[in-house]
């Protein structure tokens, strides 16, 4: 067990793919030299070389064009997007190759692509610096979705990602890149917990919050505050946001009654929209209310000065637990 | 107005194709070595890369092009009849896909658009194989590994950067072997063939841009797309560029042999010009007569690919009975196997619908197969279960 | 009242566009001397002039990309992507200019630039040719999103989108070009329904069934296959898919208690799990059953062979309805 | 293997903006007009452009010079003092700005990315307008239309599109004015700058491409976006182009009125390589220590193209006090209004996130502004009720 930053232990995950599997082979801009803007590659290109860790032209298009190339060769490439907001040039490669080629070939190429994307706001960025664009992703067949809220889970699960035969669109919680935590670099894995599967990160009876990336943390510490207020929160990561593992938040809500589930993104939508849908249509007669969701609002991620109101805070996520519990709300006496 | 007549300034708005070159690089005339009249013309330099093809390797050129005019006029009928959804033609354009398909080895590798089914032929895709997309019995119709060449890229242009990063791939592996990609006139307005060659250009990878400009994108003119030459485009990216007369299969092959050999031998990206002609249709859903003159077509009709090989082997008195009668054969061997193929391919079954989107199971769609293959057995005859009408 | 095809109908919607407003413009490839591959704007280079209807270079970043650059100019942009597979070159274009310029000048400069894509299967196409990416625009903040689905609706509010001082996407159901409709051309746009209203095709009281472009007439058809077999179902057109006009369905849904929603689009993250979510926070207690979703699989849109498995059919519909109702249906038995 | 280093092949790898030209169009050398040394050197060409430039519209050149100097560095404190979240240094890149901007008519429009402030400073943009974005109280912080400058792009590249759009209004307007577009070295990799040199050379748009080669694209040096130069992509397209000295202000005076007066007369679309240097981090969140060497540094620093202006001005004895004093002056008065400016700034109410996503009601997000307002007012005292701690 190392204490270690959020950023490190992908650091060290990556190391760990790229001594492992030859094949692996990291791209991206300010990767190499610089170590990425977040130095989450820091020194692997002086480790494992120019020809491993590739400082690329500026085009994302062509990034995530050539690593499907690289795929198909045999290689397994992964790919950083510098921020959330640069990953929209790619998308037309992600979209109708990356994610279509497995399929379109009848599964004779495969394109064991990661793609890892700093993700989220809270850092007072400017403009396309914050997004949470994964809701384009989770709605797009033939990518796997993940997404990482602690040091141990970002180490784990980026090597399950580049050990994944699809496609990974790996998101990574900007803000919490300075966070640090417990991380066992020993864990294989190949025996972990699969990065398919949620986790129940603290346990509880009256309600159930779902969460994922930067919002685990916020909702634990939610979890904490209600349980002052003698409310029993179920926090959930989900970890996997494409595909969703319905079956663990199922059991939960089947438990509670009453799910919460927050998002930075933009709330029309967004992964709350189908967690709730699906939710509802697997335990429709056990729900005591209707699922409650606490994200971003339908507005371009705002300037640095009003992101804290864009952001699902402690006490917005509380007030959404009072409201799926049905206690006095801002919003209580709107409707039934 | 921006028309895109009316450039008014420094650069000329020529004909497609025929704009003067301002920069040099892509050389000051078409390299040509059979004249449309069919006669073997010398050219200084790249005479040297098709010396060692000997007259009966000519025939056999003559024979691939006689074939993969016979596959699309075969294909352009079985879709004529029904039994393919869509096909574009490649008619006119036969000499620049056998003479460069023909100068690969087994170990490159093509990335190539939907109109290079004489490529797929070369690669020794199987006939049926090569219409199976058309007919709407796959998304595509081979597995790339075993002709090594990815099956026709639809989205403009987005194979060229496949082919680069294939191409780089290569290179980690130390190998000599080469990533050929050809797309259209149009794709090189597209942002990703454009970022093809910035990449092949950095990283000096062995990628051979194969542009087949046929002088049309649908209903564009190339002229559109680019006021002067497309080869001339390579430069401005370091990138040396050749322009070939598409509709000569030797000055095809020599060009895409130089190209390859410089690729091979660490000397990075070559792009290649092949100025050729889309006779037919952009594809059997298009109708040119709204957009191209009759005129065009004529000139461009007495510079046949197949006709100026005929001619030159007519002159070296090559063109015997018994060799036309060969030629003759193996294209009604190759149609009716073609034909064949195409009409007993077995449909899929409705559940193909979710095999392969992903590699392992994935927990969403099982579930959506499940919830399906029960909705299906809900029904007496499956069959009447997905008409629009419905079957109750 | 003219009858007149469905692509007929918004060919004379833009004439009249383009007759009552110099500063409107359509640019795309192929739609000026061919008058598009549909043949939709058949005739207008030839009265318009090439400066008002323009032929582009085949690059879809270069179109949406100018086009914004026009309308910073005043003018009013109507472009055409030619099939729905290949508005993804443009979609860092639309996301992060198209929909954020307005908000990012803080009101200064208007995006009415209206982006007509014929979208959805159906037509025996090859693959990138039958796609319904309308979710992805649905979740992008600063985008409008309508589908239409007749001749009548297809007329008056392409003739609303290029009036709106927004940016619209317009999804034109290409599988239903070529059928007729009585147009009334004398219909002014202004003053007639509002193209952010749904609207009520068919009244019924026992289960409402939401869809929206190619779907509306197989939706209308269900209905009155229904009503043979005694089930009342009210059918609602969605005409605006974002924001998607809840008011509407909210009446609806609480006189039925029963909700089900079509779309051709993949179902996870569809809009169908917007709606079924909005839906269910404003009526939970009036809702009989979890909503029901009846759409394309979560799969790449399969070859032409397969498509009619993937599209929502009349019977999947009737499917639907029966597990909305409760009555006997494909998964009868299954959960509760 | 594919590294940047290793091209072995036709293409010298040269140093960045080093590389012989292989094609011409760009010019054999940098147009220069003042040497470092500050003296004045004639060219044949240029000269023309700018001898109406007088000993006083010298001074003032040297004067704006000095005065985006002295907001770049007020801005860079005003970041270190915590009161911008982030600032992107145009140090060094002085002449490249101010050489273009100066020679633009009021009704000509400027597309730039984040670092022309510069540029902003000589359109008329208010000084804390430059840094309310960054300062974190608006997306952007002026009108576009109040001083034909739109706010500063981030995507890098993508506003080279928008000014090739509005160039092509222009031309449907019948105009003469001309779109001029700013943009990085590194940005010449994107799709979208090249898309929109096509579209630029097909209608022949009156849109001048000013590419600020500053050699860095954050860690990136040129090299690894082009093995040869620049300027020299252009002519691919068919688009002239010009390249020049970056640090001389006269120099970029007079290739950019070049370029203004062809695309004014219908001449389309210009390329100008201005090559300079970025002197400072990439932005204050960067440390360029880690990738480049201090050496490179020290031969940049002495082309500064301050000290050759002022240089220059001293060769002519226009280098008085009384003239320094004013430029020292005018420098300190802006210091003082950038500064005032920016921390008086009122921060925007928390509503204002709802506000002019859509220019006219939207139900879904008027449903969200009143449940938030309601969420607000939930609160004794608002401002506890958004801090991630919580309130409760
Ligand atoms: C990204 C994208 N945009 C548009 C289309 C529609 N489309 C198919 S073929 C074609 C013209 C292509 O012209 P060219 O590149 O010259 O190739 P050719 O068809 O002449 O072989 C167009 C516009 C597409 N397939 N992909
Ligand atoms: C599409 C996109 N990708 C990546 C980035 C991140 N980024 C910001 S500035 C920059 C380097 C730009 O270099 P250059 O074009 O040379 O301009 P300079 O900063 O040197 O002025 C990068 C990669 C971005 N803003 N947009
Ligand atoms: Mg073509
Ligand atoms: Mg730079």
């Amino acid at each position: 067990m190392t204490q270690m930053t959020f950023a490190r232990a992908i650091n060290s995950g990556l190391r760990k793919s790229l001594e492992n599997d030859p094949k692996v082979i990291l791209m991206g801009e300010d990767i190499g030299t610089l170590g990425g803007v977040f130095r989450v590659t820091d020194g692997l290109q002086k480790d494992f070389g120019k020809h491993r860790v590739v400082d690329t032209p500026l085009a994302e298009s062509a990034i995530m064009g050539t690593a499907v190339g690289l795929a198909y060769r045999g290689y397994r490439p992964v790919v950083e997007i510098q921020f959330d907001g640069f990953v929209y040039p790619a998308f037309d490669q992600i979209v109708s190759q990356v994610a279509k080629i497995h399929y379109r070939t009848q599964g004779a190429v495969k394109m064991p692509i990661t793609v890892r994307i700093p993700f989220g706001g809270g850092i007072g960025s400017p403009e396309h610096h914050s997004e949470s664009p994964e809701a384009y992703f989770t709605h797009t067949s033939g990518l796997r979705v993940v997404s990482v809220s602690n040091p141990q889970d970002a180490h784990t699960m980026i090597q399950q990602a580049i050990a994944s035969d699809d496609p990974v669109l790996f998101f990574e919680p900007k803000r919490r890149y300075h966070d640090k935590g417990e991380v066992d670099e020993s864990i294989d894995p190949a025996t972990a917990l699969s990065m398919e599967k949620a986790r129940v990160v603290a346990e509880g009876k009256d309600v159930t919050l779902v969460a994922y990336g930067p919002l685990v943390k916020t909702a634990k510490d939610a979890a904490v505050a209600a349980a002052d207020e003698g409310v029993s929160v179920e926090v959930i990561d989900l970890r996997s946001l494409a595909p969703v593992d319905f079956a663990t938040l199922e059991a939960s809500v089947r438990k509670t009654g009453r799910l919460v589930i927050t998002h930075e993104a933009g709330q029309s939508g967004g992964l709350g929209a189908e967690v709730a849908t699906s939710i509802t249509e697997r335990c429709f007669y056990h729900l005591e209310a209707a699922p409650v969701r606490v994200t971003g609002f339908d507005v371009p991620y705002p300037y640095s000065k009003l992101e804290s109101h864009h952001l699902p805070s402690l006490d917005r996520i509380l007030d959404g637990v009072d409201r799926a519990l049905g206690r006095p709300n801002s919003l209580s006496g709107l409707e039934g | 107005m921006f028309t895109d007549e009316l450039g008014q300034g420094g650069i000329p708005a020529g004909g497609p194709g025929d704009s003067a070159g301002h920069h040099g690089g892509a050389g000051e005339s078409l390299v040509q070595l059979i004249t449309p009249g069919g006669e073997r013309v010398s050219h200084p330099q790249y005479d040297a890369w098709v010396q060692d093809v000997s007259d009966e390797q000519l025939g056999f050129l003559y024979e691939d092009l006689v074939v993969i005019r016979r596959i699309d006029t075969e294909a352009t009928a079985l879709q004529r009849q029904g039994e393919l959804g869509l096909w574009p033609p490649l008619l006119g354009q036969e000499a620049a896909q056998i003479g460069s398909a023909r100068s690969l080895r087994d170990d490159d590798f093509v990335f190539s658009s939907y109109r290079e089914n004489g490529v797929a032929y070369c690669r020794g895709v199987d006939l049926a194989d090569i219409v199976k997309v058309w007919r709407g019995n796959a998304s595509a119709g081979w597995d790339p590994y075993t002709v090594n060449m990815a099956t026709p890229q639809i989205i403009i242009g987005a194979q060229t950067l496949h082919a680069t990063g294939y191409a780089m791939g290569i290179q980690n592996d130390g190998a000599d072997s080469v990533a050929i990609t050809y797309f259209g006139d149009g794709a090189t307005s597209e942002g990703d063939v454009n970022e093809a060659m910035v990449f092949a250009a950095s990283f000096q990878s062995p990628v051979v841009f194969f542009c087949s400009n046929n002088h049309w994108a649908i209903s564009e003119p190339v002229r559109l797309q680019s006021h002067i030459r497309i080869a001339d485009r390579a430069a401005g990216f370091g990138i040396p560029s050749i322009r070939v007369d598409g509709n000569d299969v030797l000055a095809v092959m020599a060009a895409t042999r130089e190209a390859l050999e410089r690729a091979r031998h660490g000397g990075g990206p070559t792009f290649i010009e092949a100025v050729t002609y889309r006779m037919g249709p952009h594809t059997t859903a298009d109708d040119p007569t709204r957009y191209r003159d009759a005129n065009e077509l004529e000139d461009w009709a007495a510079k046949d690919p197949i006709a100026r090989v005929k001619g030159l082997l007519e002159r070296k008195g090559l063109l015997t009975g018994q060799f036309e009668a060969r030629v003759a054969a193996k294209a009604d061997a190759v149609a009716r196997e073609l034909r064949a193929g195409c009409i007993t391919m077995p449909d899929p079954e409705p559940l193909d619908i979710f095999k392969h989107v992903y590699s392992t199971p994935n927990s969403w769609l099982d579930r959506q197969e499940d919830h399906y293959s029960r909705y299906l057995a809900s029904f007496g005859d499956p069959a009447g279960a997905h008409s629009e009408e419905g079957a109750r």
